[in-house]
């Protein structure tokens, strides 16, 4: 089941909602979808008798200076092959649904991408910081993030010199 | 409440520790018995573990490890110290009973280590608990942290026990 | 009925002649010499024990267990109990003050009392009573107030999950741990300490543990229910660490936990003591006790602590090798398989007395 | 039937916890005895390595791979240094692909050790724990002979090793192997796998069955332990590992439910006898003398682009999806570790459970602070 | 010279060197009380809530069960200590029909309480838990308060 049968495959199967499609490396395949269709798209690719991409692998979001993304990267048993899905969003409060009714395992990658990065799931059954303490400021992973001077009294000194 | 013994020490003016014979006997109790709280928080953590294993075995100094910190008197502090693990390691610190010694296990530990470029993390454990003994290395090997132990131990033999209690 | 105190009050009327002025000075060091120094062997076998367990625990992991302090470690118990005497004691605010404070004197003198009836081999028991075995199943329950006392006046959830679990285990382990006994005393007609040993003899085929089947089953029973009756693992729920981080005494520092620990160890040898004179016929070389050379009440007491220490042995083996059961594990262990045997036991000795008129299974060579 | 009020307490078993490995802290809503629902809260050893990532160069990133899971860090340099290869092309030379397997094996080898050793000192059974703390002495050794360190090895470079195997490397390997299969794991399995009391502790307890696995996305032993016969060394074979045979054990419901706590902890020790096969293949097929590092351009940059390269450590799937806008540092690198997942799934067990056996689930689960926090 | 005074002076011994031991370490130990030391232990974390809970009733069952034995046990012992003159003046017979049919009533006592399900340890409230609606309904209190998960400072 080579990569080029799995594009046709999906391309009739999403036509409607795939923006862009193109070979990643290590045989792995991206598909750029709208950030309004992630939740149909999550489903056909678990839920469809031919795909049936049942694990996730991987979750993450990304800053792009200018805007957000939002990447899972699927597996399929049946198929023996991987399928990154990829949506873009606007830089200001980003928003995107979560599909945690899809796959119940996503909760604590949105979870933390929500804490990391401010990315906002709607429909998401805990939303709340995972890793930083509760009473934190600011999301770390985005580029234009500043470092905290203070925490609770703790003068936090960061080197500037790190090449 | 009852005064305390106030063994006087005749040469107050030189600083020269001059322990009484009491004194002496006490320390080299007290430090041939030094029972450290199991504080394991990153890599160092299995260093400590083995140290507790059969090669550097630090049972022979009579060291046991003690889950409460109501009856430990050293706090080996064994990795990175987080921001959010911060306040809680300062009130194990402060739960402990009182002659009580702090080892900074690990270069995470004293100065925030590898992970100077992190946002959440602490630099230098003596930010919030006085620290007795600073052990470099990232993990520190076995036998560097029996020597700090040995260290911890010459520390208590030296000490001053029996004196009035100004603090 | 013959205690120490007797001995030690005819001979000094004889040696200072007796005057009613004198009289209740000889009254109080006749009771008083033989309590401290069975309280100093005491403490010192539970110390002795502690430096036992961690050598031998160091000895199965392949360690080098405390070998600072004296030649091979010999005096590490008594640097831990001065070190613990320089210690803080800490007293939680949120604890019971008065309750929390009393814990301690009521495990370690509960401990201490088991201590009067144990016949160390020949003429060396404190009071030989007659109701020695009876007194014993009653002061091994004290302790229980102990713990449940030091769990609850600390105010803490885990000491507080500790001490119900101790309390819940010990009274219901005390059951098969009573009824054991009570096959032997089936046997000897009496409760008396002495007498019980008495009726053994120096050859294993002698003692009570090969008496007849039943009685070697109750053996183990009366071994396993002690191992919890002092929870020591696997029944080690109390002070599980891995669980309850450390049981009933999470928040006791300094000499106030010292105390706990000694009385762990004191209980320790306690039971060991126990099983070593009522099954296995401690310190009985055929030969009567009390008017026999010095040398044989030595080698009387020798073969008593041979007995006791090896029963030490094991317990401190076991705990050293099996993981640890889960509550209700132990709870059904009891209930379900302990007691019912161990009324079996006690029913069926009695119809076995009754079948071979109270002879034992070797009654031939035994005579 | 009496009806038993439930007098519910909320009970911290605090990220200072002699069975929670490392610093994790669990709120636990239980009447004592039974629990009603154990919340993980974690997040007290995060150092964001991710953000470090982006500062700092490819190569000196290196280190701190050690540290994500501080008990497997030769797999985790070799995860890292694999993603960078395949993103920039590289390939590194035969003798660095197998000093990289037997290292890897080895390391899982020392990893299950401390695992399976950690499980039983929670269940009580310290002897254990310490007699495969003495096995990690031996592995401990081994690796300061190899890479010059006992724990953090920083051994794996982008492009092949950093040193090569010292002479009396492959003889001491051979024999710690051999020791480990034939004469170890027996006496470990005599002494203490087939106790009663353990299999009364592990059986039936924390049972996953495949599909709840499959939706909580667990990886490696765990994912094995349900029966799901998936190992990314076998199905989706990295590195040189498709030269060796070995099997890839899975739970069978031994002595219980299929996946329960007793599965998971018999996979890790079947595991270690496969590795043990492992490193025995590659020693012999290993060639004698070749070069162990290609060269790489000095100020070293990847042009754009993003991967996902997952491989199998001792603590499941170890993904890093990275991404790379052309300079010398990486744009965004995400780590995925197996624990985080294993950690959602704690959670769901803890209903209607003891504390005793959720102390059991950790341990079988084999959860590291680091790998959940990074 | 009563035997059983010895009884009193060991408990009065047992308590004066306890009470020694504490008084040395009041005069030689430091003292140095403060708020943060003096809080209850719970792994580092503020305390939520008090230690001093009702504990659950099963510990009362145990304790029922126990007093019912021990009675029991009490109740046996004059019978064992004459079991041995019984049999030398050869009514043994009789004596073990005595302890036989004692202990026999009892074990139905055993038997009924096994039968019942009140030697089970989580059982019982396991099975309760189960009634329907329970489970249900203990579910939506912890969804209600979902913000459980960080109750730290």
């Amino acid at each position: 089941m080579e990569t080029k049968k799995l594009i046709e495959l999906l391309g009739e199967k999403l036509s409607s909602f795939i923006v862009k499609a193109d070979k990643m490396p290590n045989n792995d395949l991206l598909i750029l979808i709208k950030k309004e269709s992630l939740l149909s798209v999550m489903d056909t690719l678990k839920n469809d008798l031919e795909l049936k991409f049942n694990v996730l692998m991987n979750h993450l979001g990304v800053d792009y200076t200018e805007s957000f993304a939002v990447i899972y990267n699927l597996y399929s048993f049946k198929l023996k092959k991987k399928v990154t899905v990829k949506a873009y969003m606007e830089h200001e409060n980003p928003e995107v649904d979560s599909i945690e009714s899809v796959f119940k395992g996503v909760n604590w990658f949105e979870r933390e991408t929500y804490d990391l990065l401010g990315i906002r799931f709607r429909g998401h059954s805990n939303l709340k910081r995972l890793l930083l303490p509760s009473d934190w400021e600011g999301h770390p992973l985005r580029k234009d993030y500043i470092y905290p001077e203070e925490y609770n009294g703790l003068i936090l000194k960061r080197e500037e010199n790190c090449k | 409440m009852l005064e305390r013994y106030n063994i006087v020490n005749r040469f107050k003016e030189d600083h020269l520790f001059i322990t009484t014979k009491v004194e002496t006997a006490l320390n080299l109790a007290r430090a041939n018995s030094v029972w450290y709280l199991l504080m394991g928080l990153a890599c160092c953590s299995i260093e400590l573990m083995q140290t507790g294993g059969p090669r550097a075995d630090i049972d022979r100094f009579g060291s046991l490890f003690r889950a409460t910190p109501r009856q430990s008197d050293l706090m080996i502090v064994a990795g990175t110290v987080t921001l959010k693990m911060a306040p809680r390691l300062r009130r194990l610190y402060d739960q402990m009973a009182d002659p009580k010694y702090v080892i900074a296990m690990g270069s995470c530990a004293n100065c925030g280590g590898p992970f100077t470029h992190s946002y959440s993390v602490l630099k230098g454990v003596d930010k919030i608990i006085p620290v007795d003994v600073y052990l470099p290395g990232c993990p520190p090997r076995p036998e560097a942290l029996t020597e700090a132990l040995i260290k911890i131990q010459e520390k208590i033999k030296k000490e001053k026990y029996l004196m009035k209690d100004e603090t | 009925m013959y205690s120490l105190a007797d001995i030690i009050y005819r001979r000094m009327t004889e040696t200072f002649g007796a005057s009613d002025f004198l009289e209740p000075l000889f009254t109080i060091v006749s009771y008083l010499l033989p309590c401290i120094a069975i309280l100093g062997i005491v403490s010192l076998i539970s110390g002795a024990l502690t430096l036992l367990e961690r050598k031998i625990s160091a000895d199965i992991q392949n360690r080098i267990g405390p070998n600072r302090v004296g030649p091979f470690g010999i005096f590490q118990f008594i640097v831990d109990g001065v070190k613990l005497l320089l210690k803080e004691d800490i007293i939680p605010d949120a604890a019971d003050k008065k309750l929390f404070r009393l814990a301690p004197y009521i495990v370690f003198s509960s401990t201490v009392l088991a201590v009067i009836v144990i016949p160390f081999g020949g003429p060396f028991i404190v009071a030989d009573l007659n109701i020695g075995l009876l007194f014993i199943v009653v002061v091994s329950s004290l302790v229980v107030v102990g713990f449940m006392m030091s769990g609850w006046a600390s105010n803490n959830k885990w000491a507080l999950l500790g001490g119900i679990r101790s309390a819940a285990q010990i009274i219901s382990y005390e059951i098969p741990v009573a009824l054991s006994l009570l096959t032997v005393a089936l046997i000897t007609g009496t409760f008396s300490m002495q007498e019980i040993v008495k009726q053994q003899g120096l050859y294993p085929w002698q003692w009570f543990i090969l008496h007849n089947p039943f009685t070697f089953i109750a053996f183990f029973i009366y071994f396993v229910s002690s191992l919890a009756e002092i929870n020591r693992l696997p029944f080690d729920f109390p002070e599980a660490e891995s669980e309850l981080v450390s049981g009933y005494n999470t928040e006791y520092s300094g000499m106030r936990f010292g105390f706990f620990f000694v009385a762990e160890f004191a209980n320790i040898f306690v039971s060991a003591a126990l099983a070593a004179a009522v099954f296995l016929g401690g310190g009985n070389i055929g030969i009567d006790p009390y008017n026999s050379p010095l040398g044989y009440k030595l080698l009387m007491a020798l073969v008593f602590f041979a007995k006791a220490l090896s029963l030490c042995l094991v317990t401190i083996w076991v705990r050293w090798t099996l993981p640890r059961l889960r509550i209700d594990h132990m709870m059904s262990l009891c209930w379900k398989y302990f007691i019912p045997i161990s009324v079996f036991c006690l029913v069926l000795t009695a119809a076995w007395l009754v079948a071979f008129k109270g002879n034992s299974v070797f009654w031939r060579i035994a005579g | 039937m009496t009806e038993f009020a439930l007098e519910e307490m909320i009970l911290n078993m605090g990220p200072h916890h002699p069975s929670t490995h490392g610093v994790l802290r669990f709120i636990v809503r239980t009447d004592g005895e039974m629990m009603l629902r154990a919340t993980p809260d974690v997040g007290f050893l995060h150092r964001g390595i991710e953000k470090i990532a982006e500062l700092m160069p490819y190569e000196s990133f290196m280190p701190y791979t050690d540290r994500i899971d501080y008990l497997s860090s030769l797999n985790c340099n070799l995860g890292y240094a694999l993603t960078v290869e395949r993103l920039a092309g590289i390939e590194a030379p035969e003798k660095a692909e197998y000093l990289r397997v037997i290292g890897a094996e080895l390391t899982r080898i020392g990893s299950h050790l401390i695992a399976v050793g950690a499980l039983l000192l929670d269940l009580g059974a310290v002897t254990p724990f310490v007699h495969a703390l003495r096995e990690r002495e031996t592995y401990n050794s081994l690796m300061e002979m190899l890479c010059g360190a006992r724990l953090t090895h920083h051994y794996v470079r982008i492009g092949g090793v950093a040193f090569d195997a010292p002479d009396g490397f492959i003889e001491k390997a051979l024999s710690f192997v051999n020791h480990l299969e034939y004469e170890f794991l027996d006496e470990f399995n005599k002494l203490i796998s087939f106790n009663s009391i353990l299999i009364k502790r592990l059986a039936n307890v924390g049972i996953i069955t495949p599909e709840k696995a499959l939706e909580f996305t667990l990886v490696g032993p765990n994912l094995r332990g349900s029966g799901i016969k998936f190992d990314l060394r076998k199905d989706e074979p990295y590195s040189i590992y498709d030269r060796f045979d070995f099997e890839i054990p899975s739970g069978s419901g031994k002595f219980g439910v299929q996946g329960d706590a007793y599965d998971r902890y018999w996979v890790r020790i079947e595991e270690i006898k496969q590795s043990c096969r492992i490193v025995r293949q590659a020693i012999n097929q290993m060639p004698e003398h070749g070069e162990i590092k290609t060269k790489i351009s000095k100020p070293f940059k990847i042009p754009a682009g993003e991967i996902y390269v997952r491989t199998e450590c001792p603590r499941g799937e170890l993904g890093f999806y990275l991404i790379s806008a052309g300079g010398k540092t990486p744009y965004r690198l995400k780590i995925r570790t197996g624990s985080f997942s294993a950690m959602t799934i704690i959670e769901e067990l803890s209903e209607g459970v003891m504390v005793a056996d959720l102390v059991a689930i950790i341990g079988s689960l084999d959860v590291v602070a680091p790998e959940i926090d990074r | 010279m009563n035997p059983y005074g010895n009884i009193f002076v060991f408990f009065i011994m047992g308590f004066i060197s306890v009470l020694a031991g504490m008084t040395l370490v009041r005069i030689i130990a430091p003292q140095r009380p403060n708020s943060e030391k003096n809080m209850t232990y719970e792994c580092g974390e503020n305390p939520i809530g008090s230690g001093w809970i009702n504990f659950n009733a099963r510990f009362y069952l145990i304790a029922i069960l126990f007093i019912i034995f021990d009675v029991e046990i009490i109740l046996i012992f004059p019978v064992i200590v004459n079991f041995r003159d019984y049999l030398i003046s050869g009514r043994g017979a009789a004596a073990f029909a005595e302890i036989f049919l004692f202990v026999a009533v009892l074990f139905l006592g055993l038997i009924y309480a096994w039968a019942n399900g009140y030697l089970e340890w989580l059982r019982s409230v396991r099975k309760q838990l189960r009634v329907e609606g329970r489970i249900m309904r203990i579910k939506e209190i912890i969804r209600e308060e979902s913000d459980m998960g960080d109750l730290d400072a």
